[in-house]
């Protein structure tokens, strides 16, 4: 049996990358490139909880033996952030796109062909 | 001297990429003066890093933060990474010097930020020792690779940014998941600490993480299934910035795959990582090289070249014998040379007349003759011509292929030289014995002197390749020598 | 639709595949392992009681100023292929007087807010990748209410290569006092702020850290946002 | 037996695949967006169910808000609407 975070997290990868596959719509492929990303996220964190036990803040009444593992916290804070710098800089290039093509369909964007 | 200056190879290009706002104030000339400036001290620091690395033959540790390893982050700047660093700071002073000709869509202040922190990737890439460190140095030379594509801002050039963003987006996604799957089992993120737990990891679980992390790579890298966006990317970016991919940004993604699978090298994972591997090198090559015969545009037949060339770096690596990645490392070094040659020379016949397309290449001969030198010389070379460089790497990579019994790597490789002769040939043939009726250009003499340099460095390692081929032997050791890295890497006591 | 369906097949295989790898790492089991190490010390060796902090800005530090270039890069990546010769903002309407005067009137606030979010980055949670979002959303809120309004760029520009240089600055200091890169030289050479653990004044360079990734998320966040808001002028290139 | 922590984890899953089908399958982009943005609050809110706050604020701050921002103002310059057609593109083509 797997656990709710899991499931959440393979479906949250696997609908981002349905978009992916499946999409015209540039934004909407960017859309799904952004639901995988919450999902891969969502994955780390709930590899690094452990059952029972508080957030990794030691004040008062929590102590290193009653505390989850801050590593994938910190891991996921960074692929956030790179996350939403891939998704700002994918947009710029879009826009771009679609003032040269007045299009964001991938199937009418064709200039480079081999 | 102190090791830890060594990290200031990752210190001077994030500096320096900083102060270029404020440096933009003093005019927008002294922007790629600037650059130059900046690469060469990085030359500098690169070359200290080698000497000290080749001569005393410890590799150079730098603890982050001055934490140990497990706990905290380390370079690890091997006799690999400290050849590579080095290979990567010259290509890329050479590019400043052609920046400041093939350069002139605006603003040249952004350019000059993303250039150095594309060379920072790549160089961190290669040095790290984390694997999550090394997620964040591939995101740095990734993203900064979009936006160099995207730079001239042409519909071609925004469409290959865009192809590249997209898979590099799964890409990253797969990757991390796999860095997931291996946090996870193991509880650590170095390197070092892996490759000696990894025995104790479950089959499945180290098998599925290590696909991941190769599809994830595989971008980088340019295998197969995933390197759709490489000739439209190598076609479209500014012509500097080519040279750049082909000859250290993939190099850096191709390297981190086989550093990362040959941590697993003895568990029960690593055999059908191995074949993986080899499937996507020779798929890679064959479709390389068949789509590279049917072009017109001389920078993309050279893009699908290379695509192929990397595609038998890594069935090299997926032989993964001793004397097999010995060929590969050299094959990696020689065709950082050879396509750095090329793509210049492409490159600056590109913007001296204007298009890459074939019908420039006509008689340039008579118009260029140096630079059509250059070339001939690089695609001589590439097929495998004996006195040049590739043919020594392609020779061992025969070698060790026939050593294991594996003839239909040999196969490949024969057929993969034979195509290649056919559309080289066409190249040459159209440079020197064909009519034009344009007039004779002058050619440019710091470009010449760069051509020159790397074609001298061609025939020299042709005609002698032993002093490269006992550097590159030291450097292959240190990829495969996994209890050797092990050692090196001084681990704090930390363990279950 | 044969490829639709094909696609359909991939995911279910890839899906089936990583959950067959995820079912042998337990949900919820202890596997910690450099991660208890940080638990146990994080106090005595970085003076932070957040230890996610501790390992974002000390212990893992070349991952932090890796993600800041990574943002960096973003923010001069979408000004580079924005650039025109010639920009103006379209908006057609000006916002409501409802929505001038409180963003006016909310707007110190927020940045105060922001700023008390990555000052406070070793004892609550939060940092400097929060509070800079919030500060770049109070400039979010100036663009949205007022036609005309753009960011004063003289400023901002320098601000965030400063911000980004100071950080490699105190990295070097590190490196030239402890001899090492990234060394927490305030907190292991310096030994300030020992006594008061837990308060304003701990942690070493934690809070400088946090500062400048604040300045410089906020200033890079408002850049993008700012690109992204001015179009070509008709005529200009 | 469940207790009412499961329920509520069970919950937002649940609404956060959901959403994350409708962000997927909208043909107007404005509600892809929006349904973007509610992919990412709701998983801020599982991060602070599995004891990571500092994510959360992150992923609520970043994620969420300023991710959705930059799409609106790309979806204010390019357009709003997908065209009706079924798309099979293959975006991964030599």
């Amino acid at each position: 049996m797997i656990s709710a975070y899991y499931f959440g997290a393979i479906s949250l990868i696997l609908i981002g990358l349905y978009a992916i596959l499946t999409k015209r719509n540039l934004l909407k492929i960017l859309v799904g490139l952004s639901i995988m990303e919450t999902g891969v996220n969502l994955l780390l964190i709930s590899v690094g909880y452990v059952s029972g036990r508080t957030a990794p803040i030691l004040t008062e009444g929590a102590t290193p033996q009653t505390a989850v593992d801050p590593i994938p916290q910190a891991l996921v804070l960074t692929a956030i952030v790179i996350g939403v710098a891939t998704t700002a800089l994918a947009l710029t290039v879009a826009i771009n796109l679609y003032e040269k093509y007045k299009t964001l369909d991938i199937e009418k964007i064709r200039g480079l062909r081999g | 001297m102190n090791p830890q200056y060594a990290s200031l190879l990752i210190a001077l290009p994030l500096f320096s990429a900083f102060l270029v706002p404020l440096i933009k104030r003093a005019g927008k000339k002294v922007i790629l003066p600037y650059l130059t400036l900046v690469t060469l001290i990085q030359t500098g620091i690169a070359a200290w890093a080698f000497k000290e690395v080749y001569t005393t033959g410890k590799p150079i540790i730098v603890l982050a933060g001055g934490f140990q390893p497990p706990v905290g982050i380390n370079l690890y700047i091997g006799h690999f990474a400290a050849l590579f660093v080095l290979i990567i700071a010259v290509v890329s002073f050479f590019m400043t010097v052609f920046s400041m000709k093939a350069i002139d869509v605006e603003p040249i202040d952004k350019y000059a930020m993303l250039f150095l922190l594309l060379m920072l990737g790549a160089t961190g890439m290669i040095a790290t020792g984390d694997i999550f460190n090394l997620f964040v140095f591939m995101e740095i030379t990734a993203i900064s690779a979009y936006a160099l594509t995207g730079y001239n801002k042409t519909g071609e050039a925004s469409e290959a940014a865009m192809k590249y963003i997209i898979l590099g987006g799964i890409g990253s996604s797969f990757f991390l998941v796999g860095v997931a799957l291996l946090y996870g089992s193991l509880g650590t993120l170095n390197l070092a600490q892996i490759a000696m737990l990894a025995s104790k990891m479950n089959p499945t679980v180290a098998q599925a993480a290590l696909a991941l992390l190769v599809f994830g790579l595989a971008v980088e890298a340019e295998l197969f299934p995933l390197n759709a966006w490489a000739p439209d990317a190598y076609q479209a970016s500014p012509h500097p910035v080519t040279v750049m991919f082909s000859a250290f940004v993939v190099k850096a993604g191709l390297y981190a795959m086989v550093r990362i699978v040959y941590l697993f090298k003895d568990t029960p994972a690593f055999m059908g990582i191995l074949n993986l591997i080899l499937i996507l090198g020779t798929l890679t090559v064959v479709i390389g090289e068949l789509s590279a015969l049917r072009q017109t545009n001389v920078k993309r037949m050279l893009a699908y070249s290379s695509i192929a060339q990397i595609g038998l770096i890594a069935v090299g690596f997926g032989v993964a014998t001793p004397q097999a990645v010995d060929a590969a490392v050299f094959h990696m070094v020689n065709h950082a040379i050879v396509k750095a040659l090329m793509f210049l020379a492409v490159g600056y016949v590109a913007i001296t007349l204007g298009c890459p397309c074939i019908e420039s290449f006509k008689g340039l001969g008579k118009k260029m003759p140096l630079t059509a030198f250059a070339i001939t010389v690089g695609a001589i070379s590439i097929v495998g011509i004996p006195l040049f460089n590739i043919f020594w790497s392609k020779f061992r990579l025969l070698l060790a292929a026939l050593q294991v019994g594996k003839t239909g790597i040999v196969a490949l490789i024969l057929g993969a030289s034979l195509v290649e002769a056919v559309y080289y040939f066409r190249l040459i043939h159209a440079m020197w014995f064909e009519e034009s009726k344009d007039e004779k250009v002058e050619e440019n003499l710091a470009f010449s002197i760069i051509m020159l340099l790397l074609v001298a460095l061609i025939i020299v390692i042709g005609v002698y390749p032993e002093p490269v081929w006992n550097l590159v032997q030291k450097a292959a050791t240190d990829l495969y020598n996994v209890a050797n890295y092990i050692k090196n890497v001084p681990l704090l006591g930390v363990s279950p | 639709m044969v490829k639709r369906a094909l696609a359909i097949i991939i995911i279910l295989i890839t899906g089936y595949w990583l959950a067959n790898a995820l079912a042998q790492v337990p949900f919820g089991a202890d596997k910690m392992l450099v991660g208890k190490y940080y638990l146990e010390n994080v106090k005595e060796q970085t003076g932070a009681v957040n230890a996610v902090t501790a390992v974002v800005v000390n212990y893992r530090g070349f991952d932090t100023l890796g993600e800041v270039t990574v943002l960096f890069i973003a923010a001069t990546g979408v000004a580079a292929l924005l650039w025109r010769k010639k920009r103006e903002r379209t908006a057609k309407s000006e916002g409501s007087v409802v929505l001038q005067t409180g963003s006016r009137l909310l707007l110190p606030f927020i940045m105060l807010f922001g700023a008390y979010i990555f000052i406070h980055g070793h004892l609550t949670p939060g940092g400097g990748f929060p509070g800079g979002a919030t500060i770049a959303t109070a400039f979010l809120m100036l663009y949205l209410a007022f036609r005309e309004y753009e960011i004063p760029h003289n400023v901002f520009e320098p601000l965030e290569g400063l911000a980004g240089m100071s950080y490699v600055i105190v990295g070097l200091i590190g490196l030239a006092i402890g001899g090492y890169f990234l060394f927490d030289w305030i907190w292991q050479t310096w030994q300030l702020g020992h006594a008061n653990i837990g308060r304003l004044f701990s942690a070493g360079f934690i809070p400088i850290i946090y500062t400048l990734i604040g300045l410089k998320v906020g200033t890079e966040l408002t850049g993008i946002v700012d690109n992204m808001v001015k179009e070509p002028k008709e005529g200009g290139q | 037996m469940i207790n009412c922590v499961q329920c509520i984890e069970y919950l937002i899953v649940i609404l956060m695949i959901v959403s994350a089908i409708f962000a997927v399958e909208w043909r107007d982009l404005l509600a892809a967006v929006v349904g973007m943005a509610a992919v990412s609050l709701f998983a801020s809110i599982a991060f602070f169910l599995l004891q990571a706050p500092d994510v959360a604020m992150v992923e609520a701050a970043i994620g969420a808000a300023m991710s959705a921002a930059v799409f609106i103002f790309a979806i204010k310059r390019t357009e709003r609407y997908e065209s009706e057609e079924e798309g099979t593109g293959w975006w991964v083509r030599w």
